[in-house]
């Protein structure tokens, strides 16, 4: 059927719930969907990025010159040079702490220090290789459990960015690397722990993974004076807008964000990442400047936060839980990124999909020398139900309850608040919880292979 | 990757003559598949890249004969493994290549690329070791013959001048020997090894008459055991038997600690290992 | 982010009849695209593969806070179905204002036609959605609406251990949603699976190593992620039959929730398998046979 | 700085010619001096597949393909395979599968599945995973996969589809 077939009352039959073939398909299967990473645009130049080589320290001295001697090298450019064109050259979507080059001070390992411009790729990567830097090195923080108590600070002042209410209050406050402590304080789980029948307690932690999209970040931007113009691999081209306004102190219909096909994200091209730094060097040369990072530096641009959870658990002689005392610290690393909403709205679920009467969350987002962390799909979910979930079977175990049915007796079910007082609403039936969830597994037990089941449950807030 | 000159020789004398014995940043290239990854990392920059592509075709053909295999150095890892010679005489080297990196690297890495390198993570050379292969060097002073087993002198270090090309390589026929070849990953399915075990047994039934073990990946580079092969010769194989032969190698290896895991695991799965390769070779089957 | 957050969408139908879509989620593989088309096709009564969803561009796609949290098809799925409903009514306005009577099959562009004597104009309906929300008080941290839905899910998992080397062989995982009702089932399970898969990498062995800072595995020969063989052998991705209430036509996001539970599925697995608990990621064989050696009293030494 | 040769090689059937240094890869030189963007280089090492090109039919990891080396030789690229708008039965049951996302992979899946039938007309799930093992799919629709190459299969041998 043609769509000039449509008519006002006409039926076509259902278009939910069908399974239909991705809209796009044709240009995937065919190579001629366009990603930024492999876009061109007329008179371009490409930027090539020199990263520190040390965890924390203050710059001393970058020497250009070299590379700027270098035939077919068009600028070489450094947070000085960005200040001519952006004065205030700060971004960030929850704190406004991360320069567009390294001001100063270095914060991680592969942290943007210059960039060369050259039209041929391979002139800007040699002339990379010449640009040298002295850094006084600093006491570097890299573990999210020292970052807690350290005196060694790894920036100096919090810098919300202004736009979140909840974040206000941490303006100006110096001497700390917690960017955001949220807390949940529900009935009393003191007097819980003490009336308990089992207390128990457990220490989980994550490790650094990241999102490894295989079209790595890239952004061409397009600076003239009558507007900018960005092509990005962005999950957030609404975001981008506001933010390159604000950094140029435009109005935003002078920015244009455009996102062609995307080779993936999983959280990793959220906010604003190369769109400043393509700006900024855009605006500097006055042509087109392509970033794409090679995959090898996707190491140094975003990763999943490293968590630290202790987890405590009273259960009375029924098996019900009534007291859980969470403790989460997350690895942010040199730059907040979007941790702080991650330490917040992840926090908040931290005591699991049960209903507990007596709940205490503390959830930390810290600061450390090592690449920042963000979004990486699930928001942080993946860590939290990774620490209750293990919890919960240990202590079924040991209880010498079976693991699925302390989880029943446990849930939180239709019309009952959850751990923030949220009422839960759309709950799926209980009906759903059997002991053996696909109806078929097994245990097995060989000489030395062993073999065995188990499951886990999980709910989280949606992030909006 | 950083700016280089390539030379295109169209003979093996001709390449000879243009790689220099005291420049590093000279160096041949076959496949390239293992030398681009290093250009790529910065961990190479080359002057001069003298391709082997046109050198004389012969350096690429596979001869057979009851005796054995000889494989022309610039043969693709992807032609050995569908030799049908390959598959007859030497089929523990057929099986070896199957889960060697992937199809586009067998396409175009070279069997003489595979053991110049020195890369101790390579599949082939712990098997080529086992089954008593030999190889053929040219140099400006003519050609010279050595063991495969001779070949590593350290991490990614061979005995190779750097005007010296490996042109062939020659591989006894197996013919009742058993042997097989085990890759243990301690990542990805498809990681490079954390481990390589190769063994080749002459037996009869289940009685070892003499054996030779080779470990890899895990070692510095591909490494006889020659403690392990010991223990096994002129027994019966039983559990307890492999159980001492792990032990053996494990106490003999030299073993390095990397992001595949610690020395300590490295030592303890060779251990294990060593008795699941003897099995899988008496038993003619492959992990 | 910036909670409560806000998306908005227009719907274009032009003179011949042909309907374009214009919002600002990106479709970066999730089939956003695909699903915006059939809530748009749904409430227009056109074939969704009819429908063009317009590339991201803020000169032409409205304000959307970003596509991330499983947020997309709740969020951006109102605001498309609300601005497909606002053409609707916009088409049935224009069909009685040109006489038509009520509940006409007049083609749309006869109706066009009609209107304007020509093939000319548009009908442009819009949608903004923004769900209620209170913020969590600042001291204890509790609301009484922290979120319009919540995201539910349960993993199984049956392993094989290798007592002697550590090497975990997932034989079978199995995802339980609950995503509401979807809207494209097809597209619904392989975002369920990938989610797993991916999990499952996240789970079983991805880390990177850092050494004094330095990331010493910037690579994918030496980061490994899955690959065809790290796929459990036997995979469920099963939804349960449910129907969200506040979600446009009963659906919410699916994007992470299938991640959820996979780690501590497998951690709990090997636990009933070999009797050996994990709290650390990853869980790799060396850390496995750490733990099997450690109960037994053979602990592995730090060489 | 070294100079750029003059190189001559058939390109998706056509014969063509190209300047091109020794350093550049051979994604370079098909994105920049042709516009063929289909192949695109991701990880950098070959491990990936992302950038899956036919040289003299056989496939190859462009990205360690120095250019100059293709001199002579036959090229051919994702895009050649819809000529005359016509599908390749193995992007019709790539889609028709659902296997794929992003779809940033998926010319380098649809080529190594080509040469993956050309060798296995009738693979079974081993020989799927174990011939394209060399290639990764970040959103995991690995099951897709193994479902559209036996569709493919199917479909290549006049079979009716199932």
């Amino acid at each position: 059927m043609t769509t000039t077939e449509a008519k006002v009352g006409a039926q076509v039959g259902h278009q939910v719930g069908r399974s239909l073939p991705r809209l796009e398909s044709r240009d995937k299967v065919t190579g001629r969907a366009e990603y930024v990473h492999t876009m061109r645009l007329p008179g371009m130049l490409h930027a090539k990025l020199f990263r520190s080589t040390v965890a924390h320290g203050r710059i001393k001295s970058i020497d250009t010159s070299a590379a700027k001697n270098f035939p077919g090298v068009a600028h070489v450019v450094t947070i000085a040079d960005i200040r001519k064109v952006i004065p205030d050259p700060y971004y960030g979507p929850a704190f406004h702490d991360q320069p567009i080059l390294a001001d100063g001070k270095v914060r991680f390992v592969g942290e943007p220090v210059a960039a060369v411009l050259a039209a041929d790729p391979h002139v800007a990567e040699e002339a990379v290789q010449l640009i040298t830097a002295e850094y006084e090195e600093l006491p570097a923080v890299f573990d999210e459990v020292e970052a807690l108590t350290a005196n060694t600070y790894i920036h100096d002042e919090l810098k919300p960015a202004g736009t979140f209410a909840d974040l206000k209050h941490l303006k100006g406050v110096r001497n700390t690397n917690v960017a955001l402590d949220y807390r949940l304080r529900r009935g009393d789980v003191d007097k819980a722990f003490a009336s308990a029948a089992h207390v128990f307690e457990h220490e989980f932690k994550t490790q650094k993974v990241l999102h490894l999209s295989f079209e790595p970040h890239a952004t061409i931007a397009d600076y003239k004076d009558s507007g900018v113009t960005l092509y990005t691999a962005s999950q957030g081209p609404s975001f981008v807008r506001t933010e390159i306004a604000r950094l140029l102190g435009w109005p935003e219909n002078k920015v244009r964000v455009k996102v062609p096909y995307l080779g993936s994200g999983y959280g990793s091209k959220l906010y604003i990442k190369l769109e400043a730094l393509a700006l900024a060097l855009s605006m500097i040369s006055r042509r087109p400047v392509k970033i794409a990072l090679t995959f090898e530096e996707l190491f140094y641009q975003i990763t999943r936060h490293p968590t630290t959870f202790r987890i405590k658990s009273g259960i009375d002689k029924n098996g019900r839980i009534i007291a859980r005392k969470c403790e989460v610290l997350w690895n942010g690393g040199a730059y907040a990124d979007i941790g702080p909403r991650v330490t917040q709205k992840s926090g908040l679920t931290a005591s699991g999909p049960y209903d507990i009467e007596n709940v205490s969350i503390d959830s930390y987002a810290l600061y450390t020398n090592v690449t920042p962390s963000g979004a990486l799909r699930g928001f942080g979910v993946p860590q939290l139900v990774w620490a209750y979930e293990s919890h919960t079977d240990m202590i079924a175990r040991a209880l010498n309850i079976d693991p699925i049915e302390f989880r029943r007796k446990n849930l939180l079910r239709e019309g009952r608040p959850h751990a923030t007082g949220t009422v839960m609403k759309d709950a799926p039936s209980t009906r759903y919880w059997t002991s053996s969830p696909s109806g078929s597994m097994r245990s097995r037990s060989t000489a030395a292979p062993a073999s065995s089941a188990a499951a886990a449950a999980s709910v989280s807030a949606s992030r909006r | 990757m950083i700016p280089f000159d390539l030379a295109q020789p169209q003979s093996l004398a001709e390449a000879i003559k243009l790689l220099d014995p005291d420049d590093p940043t000279v160096r041949p290239f076959a496949g390239g598949t293992a030398l681009m990854l290093m250009m790529k990392a910065g961990l190479f920059r080359p002057k001069l890249l003298v391709s082997l592509g046109r050198i004389e075709k012969k350096y690429s053909e596979i001869a057979a004969d009851k005796s054995g295999l000889r494989i022309g150095a610039m043969t693709t890892l992807s032609a050995l493994e569908q030799s049908p010679d390959a598959k007859k005489l030497t089929p523990v080297i057929s099986r070896t290549l199957r889960t060697l990196s992937n199809v586009r690297v067998r396409n175009v890495a070279t069997v003489g690329g595979a053991l110049a390198h020195g890369d101790p993570h390579m599949d082939l050379p712990p098997v080529l070791i086992a089954l008593g292969a030999t190889l053929t060097v040219a140099g400006p002073r003519g050609e010279r013959t050595l063991a495969v087993e001779d070949l590593f002198t350290g991490y990614y270090e061979t005995v190779l001048a750097k005007n010296e090309l490996i042109t062939e390589v020659r591989v006894p026929a197996q013919d009742g020997k058993r042997a097989s070849y085990m890759k243990v990953t301690a990542g990805s399915a498809d990681d490079w090894p954390a481990l390589g075990v190769a063994v080749a047994l002459q037996a009869e039934g289940a009685t070892v008459k003499s054996a030779r073990v080779v470990a890899s990946a895990a070692t510095t580079k591909a490494t006889r055991l020659k403690s392990a092969e010991a223990v096994l010769a002129g027994q019966v194989v039983d559990h307890r038997l492999l159980a001492r032969a792990g032990e053996a190698a494990a106490a003999e290896a030299d073993i390095l600690s990397d992001v595949r895991g610690s020395a300590a695991y490295k030592r303890e799965i060779l251990r294990i290992y060593v008795g699941r390769a003897v099995r899988a070779a008496i038993e003619g089957r492959m992990h | 982010m910036i909670t409560p957050t806000t998306s908005v969408a227009i719907v274009n139908v032009s003179a011949d009849g042909s309907v374009a879509l214009y919002c600002g989620t990106i479709d970066m593989g999730q089939g956003s695209d695909t699903t915006m088309a059939q809530m748009v096709g749904e409430v227009l009564n056109v074939p969704a593969e009819s429908v063009r969803v317009v590339q991201r561009d803020t000169d032409v796609t409205p304000y959307d806070m970003g596509t991330l949290g499983s947020r997309s098809l709740f969020h951006m799925g109102h605001a498309v179905r609300r601005a497909a409903e606002d053409a609707r009514e916009k088409l049935k306005a224009l069909a009685r204002e040109v006489g038509e009577p009520e509940g006409s099959n007049i083609p749309i562009p006869a109706l066009f036609v009609k209107k304007y004597g020509m093939q000319a104009g548009n009908v442009i309906g819009t949608g903004i959605y923004k769900p209620d929300y209170i913020p969590p008080a600042p001291d204890t941290g509790l609301s009484a609406n922290i979120t319009a839905f919540w995201m539910i899910s349960g993993t199984g998992a049956e392993v094989e251990v290798d007592t002697e080397t550590g090497h975990v062989r997932l034989l079978k995982l199995v995802s339980v949603l609950d995503i509401g009702t979807p809207i494209n089932p097809k597209i619904v399970e392989t975002q369920i699976s990938g989610a797993a898969i991916m999990q499952l990498g996240f789970t079983m062995f991805e880390k990177m190593h850092i050494d004094g800072g330095q990331v010493t595995n910037a690579s994918l020969a030496d980061y490994k992620i899955p690959g065809f063989h790290d796929v459990p052998l036997t995979m469920e991705n099963l939804c349960v039959d449910t129907y969200q209430s506040n979600g446009p036509f009963g659906a919410k996001g699916v994007g992470e929730v299938a991640t959820f539970g996979v780690s501590p599925a497998i951690a709990n697995a090997i636990d009933d398998a070999c009797g050996v608990r994990l709290t650390e990621l990853p869980l790799n064989p060396e850390a496995v046979l750490r733990a099997i050696r450690a109960k037994q009293g053979k602990p592995l030494g730090n060489e | 700085m070294t100079a750029a040769r003059t190189i001559h090689f058939k390109l998706n059937g056509a014969p063509v010619s190209a300047d091109v240094k020794p350093h550049h890869n051979l994604i370079e030189m098909l994105q920049a001096q042709f516009g063929l963007t289909g192949a695109r280089e991701s990880c950098g090492q070959g491990l990936c597949g992302c950038c899956t090109v036919l040289v003299n039919g056989r496939a190859v990891s462009g990205c360690l393909q120095l250019a100059v080396l293709v001199d002579g030789a036959e090229v051919v690229t994702i895009e050649s395979l819809d000529a005359g708008d016509k599908l390749d039965p193995v992007q019709q049951a790539f889609i028709e599968a659902g296997a794929f996302q992003c779809g940033y992979c998926t010319p380098g899946f649809v080529l190594m599945t080509k040469q993956l039938l050309d060798a296995h007309p009738d693979p079974d799930d081993e020989q799927i995973k174990h011939y394209l093992s060399g290639n990764l799919c970040r959103c995991g629709t690995y099951p897709e996969v193994i479902a559209a190459v036996k569709l493919a299969s199917r479909r290549r041998k006049g079979a009716p589809a199932g």
